[in-house]
């Protein structure tokens, strides 16, 4: 926990997000030590999945491609080995609900606190069905990262009470207005949360470009960005990715 | 919203007002005489309902055990049983204001059956479809466009049945304000398995009602077959209070239960969550669902209903694997001994009762559901037997 | 045996006898509530009868006219009207002590409605199918032997329809002792024409009391589609008494009455004797019988039932030609409107229903017959609309 | 009728068949001759129809390659004119009921006399519905030649007592027993017939060879042979035809 807080202590926060094993293991640690370099606060590490889906089509090719070199639980434990031994960088997981049901509570929990990581962030595990993760969760001192919509409304008190670590706002919905429209939705959004808890707020979902990420970041404590990165992991270096996390962190600093 | 250990709501934030608003329309509706009024007239005046239950004499008489009988759901319009859990859903979304459909579709059979009431309803319709399968089932995309629908090939994942519940369910989420999903089995995340356990309980009311008419006393067994398991839920429903009566579901045993290319999820799988739900899945040891196998399409699917995990847990219900190969004998065992064409997914209960019926007494009585009808399976069966049908 | 000048027995000498003894044992059949409720049994408890009456609410709100309803025969096992006749003609073959039934077919749908009540009854069948026909419609071919028949391709003539209707008659004329010719339309010698006429007339009862019981009075048309007229006919029985009641066959105009492609029997035909009656036949000026066209193989024959001759002649029934494009059109009207794909024999009904409605009162009512399912038509309406569907 | 009366006249008459126009309607005029030549004593000239429902598929194709010239029946016509130019052996039409109907029964009529056509054979049209067509044929004083067979039974009286010209005895049925059974049945058929008239008996269908030509020459006036004819007709000479009928014809004399 007090390595998410950090994340958030000095400006606006970068998160960036990174699908474990994808080009593969080895890449994916230079690739999150590459966010580093370049400036991320925090790094999701995302636990491939045969069926992502709360994800949009370049991240589930991305699980895709991880799985089909089998990558799996295991491996991406190892991989935030190697990752430990090189950086102290905030991490949390990003995985669905069966991967760590399967593993076991304790068990997955357990893992986390050996190897520094701070949280996770299930998406498909809601409000009411996280009481018997978040009771292991709590005996190990892990963030469960709550997710915030535009769809939440009267959900979002108890949703912003029960928030650790950080909040994830997902900004993106698919019938959206105009930009402006859409911006004013947010900053409806963020301040309603703002009301009801002290934690930190990120806005994640469609942010790909400086601009983007300019605007957001005066909305909230945080920007995440994830399928620009996994896209650049994809299709290019861990240099080049670097200097997009720098241009995106210069953009919001 | 739970079974025992099974169930709930695992899904995205985004959707979990429109879950309790589903939720809360669907209890309203369920206590409205009109809204059953709607239910009954649709069911009655346009899906033909209510279907036959037909002793199956030739049958019964060939297996030399116990009365067999039919519950005939492949005599609805559209030939399945599909149809009387997708007029509740989509009068329940008409009730909500929605004006869309959407829908995923393995082999097409639940993407006709929202299509045709979407159409009939003057809905808007999309339906979900692997990519793998608008080219394997590319009439079935046809007949969906036919009906006013638009077919989204699911180009994700491994292209089938699953990644067009993902690709559906994605949809869902970027479209809820005028859109309805119409989940075609019991399975997702509360209030859906409810919704189709009660749209689909008409079966076994039914059948309770006919089969006490016909022979004075409850059936010994009843038989069903279980991919999601919804003409199963259907089938069990109004006699699962009744524990004098067995009943048993049969999943799809593909190239054997112990094979790697089988689809019975209640022996072979393991408890888990996908698709909103709490239940049974054939999954690895890390939990990642397995691709899997079954000579018809209709039970290819990975997981069952929470029910159904829940009764074989406790005993209720009993589940047992048919492999392609008995389905397939059982296919052409009924069409010659009581002129039905019945679906290779119900052939798989077919198989089964094959089996049952000899052990049983002549006094003793199973009710099969034969859960549509099999006029889409002739092709596969006869290239399954060598034969060639290309035109 | 004669519709004012139609009708009769023109067969070989052979058959005679045995065409004298099924009229016998028909007539006797006729009269003994024993055979009535045989017949009654395996109609509402294997066929699925009664079928629906539904009324086609968006439909006649689009057309903006008459109120239609439709009588659902493609809502009965096997998915047509052609199981109402099987039915009848097979437990009349039972009854007379025979214990194989024969039969042609086009497409197959009266193949496999035959084979259907052979398994059921435990019957030895046999189909003749043309052998052009028989490579078109390979799956039918799998289908009928699935259920237990055996198809013989014929291979004289142009191997189509009439010439499995010539080979069975042969066949016939060579084993008469055990075998019945169960005919598949109101067509042939009498007392087939009789028969089929009681037989189908199932459709126009029920559709009698139920549209009394539904808007308290006659309809003011029925339109049904018109190949050799089974389902016509027995669609407009019990309404021939009620001159109130306009009455519509819908024939096949294939590429248009005035072209050489067409089917349209009772406006392009003329009188003479084929197939064991005089009718009016699509004939050559020296009185050889013409390859007729459609696209609808259930419609695509060159003669018409003598019934329907005689119902034209006298003006109680009136007869319009509806082209491939109507045909088509309709079609994809009917599955977009209402949710429901007709057959394409049915669709030349609904094709008249969309002009005929509008010229309509609302008060008035229309019912059309959809004689059955369209789901074997989906592939060549893709077709005809240049879309691939081969998989 | 004193032309067909004729032919039964000597001993056992030997009655052929031709269709007309196959192989073309130049060689059925020859093919004619050649039967007369080998000593037939009456020939069926077969007007093609489209449907031969009462005729094998030796004969239905036969009728098929005829139509496929487009030999139609004024084209008969002329043929039968042809072989009226150079014979003078009885004739009658074998044609169906449809191609009588459509030509009008009058007109039908009236071309057998000029043509000195005999009489006609219509197999799909049954005593019942003869009654139209015979009002004409006897007003021209033409034979209409019924035909009986083994299922007739109880229809033999009023077929035997309404014969003119010859009843043709149609012998063979899908289904029949051994050989004997076979003679044994065909005897009593026309010893019951016998009883009802005077009227020749031709018997017919299934006759090939010189030894069936003969067993069945015991049982009646005269032998009917249609499919070996038209087959020779299909595949060989006139020449061929002509020895096989003295072949025939020589066995039953």
């Amino acid at each position: 926990m007090s390595r998410i807080s950090n994340a958030f202590k000095k400006e606006k926060a970068f998160i960036g997000f990174v699908v474990a094993g994808d080009p593969d293991l080895k890449v994916t640690v230079e690739n999150v030590l590459a966010l580093e370099d370049g400036g991320a606060d925090l790094v999701e590490i995302g636990i491939p999945f045969s069926d992502p889906v709360a994800d949009g089509p370049v991240i589930q090719d991305a699980d895709q491609r991880a799985l089909n070199q089998n990558v799996n639980t295991e491996d991406v434990f190892e991989l935030v080995r190697l990752i430990r031994e090189q950086s102290d960088i905030p991490l949390v997981f990003l995985t669905y609900a069966n991967l760590v049901f399967k593993s076991g509570y304790e068990t997955f929990c357990k893992k986390c606190v050996d190897l520094e990581v701070s949280g996770m962030i299930i998406p498909d595990l809601p409000y009411e069905e996280q009481d018997d993760l978040l009771v292991v969760m709590e005996q190990n001192d892990l963030d469960l990262i709550q997710l915030i919509t535009p769809t939440s409304k009267e959900r979002i008190p108890k949703l912003a009470k029960r928030a650790r670590g950080f909040i994830y706002v997902v900004s993106s919905m698919g019938i959206t207005g105009t930009r402006n429209e859409f911006k004013e939705d947010i900053s409806q959004l963020t301040n309603e949360i703002k009301k009801y808890t002290t934690v930190p707020i990120a806005i994640g979902f469609g942010i790909h470009t400086p601009i983007q990420a300019v605007e957001m970041s005066h909305l909230a404590d945080g920007i995440i960005v994830g399928s620009e990165i996994v896209r650049i992991a994809h299709e290019d270096s861990p240099q080049r990715l670097m200097t997009y996390i720098q241009e995106m962190k210069d953009a919001i600093s | 919203g739970h079974y025992g250990e099974y169930g709930g709501q695992f899904v995205p934030e985004t959707l979990m007002n429109e879950l309790t608003k589903i939720e809360t329309s669907y209890q309203e509706a369920k206590n409205d005489p009109e809204f059953q009024q709607e239910v009954h007239d649709l069911l009655n005046n346009y899906a033909n309902r209510p279907s036959l239950l037909s002793y199956a004499k030739r049958m019964s008489d060939d297996l030399g055990g116990a009365q067999i009988y039919f519950k005939r759901e492949d005599l609805n319009h559209t030939g399945a049983h599909k149809i009387n859990n997708v007029i509740g859903q989509a009068l329940l979304a008409k009730r909500m204001g929605k004006t869309r459909l959407i829908a995923e579709t393995g082999a097409g059979q639940h993407g006709v059956a929202t299509a045709t009431i979407a159409a009939l309803l003057g809905m808007e319709c999309e339906i979900y479809m692997g990519k793998e399968d608008t080219e394997r089932q590319k009439l079935n995309v046809y007949r969906i466009e036919l009906l006013g629908a638009k077919v989204h090939p699911v180009t994700t994942g491994s292209m089938v049945l699953k990644d067009a519940v993902n690709a559906a369910m994605q949809a869902w989420t970027q479209r809820v304000d005028d859109t309805f999903y119409v989940l075609g089995s019991a399975v997702g995340p509360h209030p859906f398995p409810e919704m189709v356990h009660d749209f689909q309980s008409v079966i076994s009311k039914e059948a309770k009602q006919q089969i006490l008419a016909e022979t004075g006393k409850l059936p010994d067994a009843v038989v069903a077959c279980v991919g999601g398991g919804s003409n199963a839920i259907g089938s069990f429903a109004a006699f699962i209070d009744d524990s004098e009566v067995a009943l048993i579901g049969c999943e799809a045993a593909g190239k054997g239960v112990d094979t790697k290319q089988t689809a019975a999820t209640i022996e072979r799988g393991s408890t888990g969550i996908f698709h909103g739900m709490k239940s049974k899945f054939m999954q690895n040891e890390d939990g990642q669902i397995d691709e899997v196998y079954s000579i018809s399409a209709g039970l290819d699917y990975p997981g069952v209903g929470p029910e159904h995990s829940a009764l074989a847990d406790m005993h209720r219900a009993q589940y047992v694997g048919i492999t392609d190969d008995e389905a397939v004998d059982a296919f052409e065992y009924i069409a010659k001994t009581e002129g039905i064409v019945a679906a290779i997914e119900s052939s798989h209960a077919i198989a089964y009762v094959k089996k049952l019926a000899p052990t049983m007494r002549k006094d003793q009585v199973i009710i099969c559901t034969i859960s549509g009808r099999g006029d889409k399976d002739v092709a596969s069966i006869a290239k399954y037997r060598g034969v060639d049908v290309d035109e």
